[in-house]
């Protein structure tokens, strides 16, 4: 047993942090969350060509480097902890897991290289009911030929009005819940597909509503089986959830360090805010959250490796990923809301970016479902079953 | 114990309940419900006019005795002036610094000719004032002025030099008062002054603060020999800190019940949302639209404890010291239930770039509430050093 | 508007403060609640005879004081206090609130009186479902002639081992929720009725079961119209719950009070422990909640006298009691729980009382409902109706 | 990162497991699961005979160097035996202070004599110890110590004479080790001295304390003069505190894994309960049963990377930092769910006068796992301290 960092993680770490404390400055997230699209093509055009980010975990065979889930959620910490503003998660956490998850061995080699190459792309699921299981499956997929043709709104698209690929669910008429979904992965530009900017009350992760009006796409869009692609969606809102979860504790992380840092040179009453015990206790548990919530993230990232290595661990990932999402949104909310709360009148002017953070631990904490969410899902497992009384 | 007003109170309200519906349309339609908490900067003429109106019914300043104006009005009346207020959904009273902070202070401390100078033009709605407490390194730390005052011998007035932070509606002000150091020697609550400055004048410049909802309700006032006349200080040069205690004294609670009613909209309106999205079927939703609900309830059964002056026997108001801590954490948690309510679509604006939802801003705000006028830290401070006797935090 | 204390409720709270100061102190508590009894019947007797306390709300024509709630709330805000162990709350606020709301005049006639000159009564109406509403009774009665007989068990009845007069409540067979309830007042000592003291963890209140097998009653001892006693049954109930919650506020605030006397005295690290912040600041919380406590248990026992005056305010009465025993409940236990940490190493002694009212914040958060209960029960009044989409 | 045990660490679990199926039944079933908290002092001469047991089998002291008869056993091992052990549902280990406290003590600081004399009978669960660090008004302040040690010239020994709190099974044990001030001038760490003390002497009294549950885990032990012979201190005197924390931390952590296992057991319990008595139904009932598992889940990862020794880098481990509130806190809720899961039954004992259920006992018990080996509050400024680097509370 090694539940820690190796060498090589450990170093892809302190290099994400050490590129992203140049690049994803107060000033910089600022900047970027302001736009309508919400990042810097020209930083990301680095991300993808100077630091090969998209091709994290994309196998080597299709341009990737072929690192692993730990590494990936590593990354998102230190970019949940810098608000990076960036098609990051959409392309990566989002449609690239899609695509190794349910596409076929054409579709990997045609769209793959092009995320490596910095092209971006999301997941459509949702629809406007506000659900994150199968149930928010909204949009309508019916045959014609050999063509398939989707209509219906997605709701909640993280960089969807910007992504220049789409992968969308879409299930089949009179069909609910589980029954009947498929995927398919797409060209954003397809005709019949109108997209829209959300605004958002965190600005620095953007969300769009997509309009399918007859969207008709041939038998190569389609990933794996018609109407059967549930158990697919299922895992890649598993691996998203882990991979948010990881932006999260991030920024739970920082929340704490930006206070402390405030606590320690503010004044009052001639002594250091950091000098009050209940300010300390109330420090000490923060850090105790983020500490949980770090150890809720790397196992879950480690869950997450059995589950593209086909281990027998595999099982464990809807339980994890619901830990991991159940904590780390609590924690996150909490580490900004005491940190707006610490920092005093500051905290709540725009000026200070614990607000900043704080927004931000809203919508990840609502993205994915909140902690209630994943707690009554692990209660399903725990508690029900057919000799329940 | 009696839970009813008495039949003389009731008429009362009748009276002002007409009044306010027979007035608060037509050209004030539009002001219903706006100028509160994170609106304060909003619609500011009409409400200035507004002020005039109210004046002109005889409802501006009706706690103040009778020679300045005020219709005596009890403690009660003044309660069921602001529910009834309340109720009619009137806009945030651009005037109330004057009428319930300055003015009190005025007729406690002040002079006769500052009576006669500033308490009419109050009375009337046609001056406005902003509050200068707060700096930059005073903010729990009150005392902790770094503000200066010092009298210019051969032109026979004051001149102020400093910065004041948190000021509302300093833009629309006339006046200001400051406290300010005048013994430049002095430390903490000695050797104070409580001064009345003139906003408009080049010796005063306002700059906007921006808030988490992208929002300017505040400001910082900066001050840089900022004139005021030798007769426009409140008591003698050095009782500034007691003038600036016995003003926040002033505030007993009548507007409590009023402020309770734009909760309990806030909620009414989130219980609408539950109902009509489907949250009210979530049974943790549930149980937290019943705690805030219970809480507000007991947050009017804590202020009719209040405003009936505690028990009889004399004994620290202990309902009224908590009342700070319990209605801003109360009011944050509210903040939060709102958004959980709305789910998905909590994070969706009303529109691009930056236009926040009633109940979106009101969940922004509501993380000032526990830190403006005295954090929860210092509420604990104060509960735990007055009412229990625990011993004082020491100074640095 | 006069939301205090009257000059003569003061007077009648501080009688009962000194009076409870001198008989109720830990030792005698100690004493008493080592026993199935669970009370010293030395000292009930001085109860009734000096203090005419079980007199206290019964009207004067029955030989009561004709005093009102708020006089009741109060003196039970005291006994909460000093731990009262005595038959006081099963026989005023349990069988004397039955009688006063569900009794003929001829049953208030003979009962009234006995119980003014020191008869112990209660209330039984849950079985072992566990269910503090109409489900809860499940006690069988079935006409036979001109008789009603009643076989089942009740489960958690105060006093109910010892107490001399019984008010129970049955249901006709067949029937659920509201349907089919009557309710019935009794001699303990009927023929077909067996008592059993159940120990609890709280030892200061006592429980019974009680065994009803083919007990035989005539029409007199019917309260009201039979199988329709359900609303009397929830008045007295949320009567019940009132006064419990009164309990509650006096050991909330008796919790708060031991605590910081105990602050007060310990030193550690050479200060005094009252002197640490997140000390202060537990105990500030503390403060708040007791007070915001009283404040509910005096409106609700407002509601209870226009309940009892059939004032228009009447209507509030169920709303008012779940407020307070929401409230209450969750204070006390609080209030209690932060004392036990406070107290440290002490607290968790047989020999320091922190943990008597610990004991007593559980099993009266337990008894008529607790938290959870009584807000899904003011959810269903505030969120619920036909127009629910 | 590495989930995983190696191959040979999951044969050495086979070996553990095998032994302890073959072993612990028989004369041995009875104790099964006993010992615990709030059991400790149950069944006291079949867990004495067990450590022999356990002794035979070379199952005592395994992460004790080979040369004191331990096996040398890596941290894995020794989290694997702990987990293997409570999985079996072993006793409570009488011998546990002597294994885990005194002995990685005496090899790191005793003198060789000291290790001859007291290592072997620890060895063979033949001789028992307890603690004796806390007194009345050492409690959070555990440099206060009052009990003081002075050196008979004459007799050569040394004479103990004060009073230690909250000592386990002072009556069951051969040996206390206790800190006692040498210096009678010194005060905090400084001065004191770390003895070896017999129990079976005049000087030596032992109290039981009741505790809230009604049964007496925990002794006072007065000492008056208790004898003390020239070598049976460890270290110099005035070396006391340093042996005192370095005994403190050779605790790394190995028996978190072991605990979590009773704890998991606990949580099965009440989810068998909440299944059969219909409290799984109850939404809220739902939702804390959840979250019980997800802290538990949660402590287990997180034990994983403290036992992994921390980042590579070399910093703190705060995540063993924060485990003794994070554990005890989630234990206390824990204790409400499992009274809350049985609504009224909670309250109804198994047999009067006061004989609580296993359910109920843990209840109450939690109530001190947030005070004992430090107070939350104590380890809250330990992690601001140290852990955030935020200033130091004053001593008085």
């Amino acid at each position: 047993m090694e539940f820690k960092f190796s060498e090589e993680q450990l170093m892809i770490r302190d290099t994400a942090d050490a590129f992203l404390a140049e690049v994803s400055t107060s000033a910089a997230v600022r900047e970027a969350m302001a736009t309508e699209l919400g990042y810097d093509p020209m930083l990301w055009q680095r991300m993808c060509e100077e630091m090969f980010w998209p091709a994290i975990h994309i196998p080597e065979q299709f341009g990737g480097m072929g690192l692993g889930y730990v590494e990936l959620v590593a990354m998102q910490e230190q970019m949940g902890r810098y608000l990076l503003c960036a098609p990051f998660y959409a392309t990566v956490c989002l449609a690239t897991n899609a695509l190794l998850v349910a596409a076929s061995e054409q579709q990997k080699a045609r769209y793959l290289p092009a995320i490596v190459s910095g092209t971006t792309a999301t997941l459509a699921y949702t629809g406007s009911n506000g659900q994150w299981d199968a149930d928010a499956v909204e949009a309508i997929c019916t045959r014609e030929g050999e063509n398939y043709v989707i209509s219906g709104n997605y709701r909640f698209v993280p960089d969807g009005h910007s992504a220049q690929l789409l992968v969308v669910a879409a299930r089949e008429p009179g069909t609910r819940g589980e029954e009947g979904i498929s995927l398919f992965v797409l060209p954003a530009d397809c005709p019949g597909i109108s997209r829209h900017w959300l605004p958002t009350m965190d600005q620095t992760r953007k969300q769009a509503r997509l309009d399918f009006d007859k969207v008709t796409l041939d038998a190569s869009a389609l990933m794996g089986e018609v109407g059967q692609a549930w158990p697919q969606l299922a895992q890649i809102i598993d691996l998203a959830t882990i991979a948010i979860a990881g932006d999260q504790v991030g920024g739970a992380q920082q929340s704490l360090d930006s206070t402390v840092a405030y606590l320690k040179e503010r004044v009052q009453f001639g002594r250091k805010i950091a000098s009050y015990q209940a300010v300390k206790h109330k420090a000490a548990d923060m850090m105790l959250k983020v500490e949980a919530a770090r150890s809720a993230i790397y196992y879950a990232a480690c869950i997450a490796d059995e589950f593209f290595q086909g281990g027998e661990l595999s099982v464990e990932l809807p339980e994890a990923a619901s830990i991991a999402k159940a904590y780390c949104s609590d924690a996150y909310f909490h580490n900004a809301g005491t940190g707006i709360q610490l920092h005093g009148g500051v905290g709540f002017t725009a000026e200070y970016d614990i607000q900043l953070y704080f927004k931000r631990a809203k919508s990840t904490e609502t993205f994915l479902g909140n902690a209630s969410y994943h707690r009554e899902r692990l209660a399903r497992t725990l508690l029900d079953g057919s000799d329940l009384l | 114990m009696k839970l009813r007003f008495s039949a003389q109170d009731e008429q009362f309200r009748a009276e002002v309940a007409t009044w306010l519906e027979q007035n608060l349309g037509g050209e004030f339609e539009e002001i219903r419900g706006r100028g509160g908490p994170g609106d304060e900067h909003m619609l500011v003429e009409e409400r200035k006019a507004w002020e005039r109106k109210l004046h002109q019914g005889g409802w501006t300043c009706i706690g103040w005795p009778a020679e300045y104006g005020g219709r005596n009005a009890t403690i009660e009346q003044q309660v069921i002036f602001n529910e009834e207020y309340a109720r009619a959904r009137g806009p945030g009273r651009m005037g109330h610094i004057g009428e319930t902070l300055l003015g009190p202070t005025l007729i406690a401390f002040g002079s006769e000719g500052q009576k006669q100078r500033f308490l009419p033009p109050i009375l009337r709605g046609e001056e406005l004032w902003c509050q200068g407490y707060s700096e930059p390194s005073a903010g729990s730390d009150l005392a902790n002025v770094k503000t200066r005052a010092r009298f210019d011998e051969e032109a026979g007035r004051w001149l102020i030099t400093g910065q004041k932070v948190w000021t509302s509606l300093a833009h629309e002000s006339h006046y200001c008062f400051v406290i300010a150091r005048v013994d430049p020697q002095s430390v903490g609550h000695r050797g104070l002054g409580f001064f009345l400055i003139a906003m408009n004048q080049p010796g005063v410049t306002v700059r906007p603060i921006e808030q988490l909802t992208g929002t300017c309700e505040f400001n910082e006032v900066f001050f840089d020999d900022a004139v005021c006349g030798p007769d426009d200080i409140v008591g003698a040069p050095g009782d500034g800190w007691k003038v600036a205690m016995g003003l926040l004294g002033f505030e007993r609670g009548v507007s409590t019940l009023g402020q309770q009613m734009l909760f309990n909209n806030e909620l009414d309106e989130i219980i609408r949302i539950a109902r009509s999205n489907g949250a009210a079927r979530d049974p943790v939703i549930r149980q937290r639209i019943a705690d805030a609900h219970v809480g507000l309830r007991i947050m009017r059964f804590n202020s009719m404890r209040m405003l009936s002056g505690g028990t009889s026997d004399g004994s620290l108001q202990k309902e009224a010291m908590i009342y700070k801590l319990y209605w801003s954490t109360w009011h944050r948690n509210l903040g939060k239930l709102a958004m959980d309510v709305l789910g998905p679509e909590s994070e969706i604006l009303d529109s691009g770039p930056y236009g926040l939802s009633r109940m979106q801003s009101m969940y922004l705000f509501t993380r000032s509430d526990t830190i403006y006028g005295g954090t929860n830290q210092i509420q604990r401070n104060i509960i735990a050093e007055r009412a229990l006797g625990m011993p004082r935090e020491p100074r640095g």
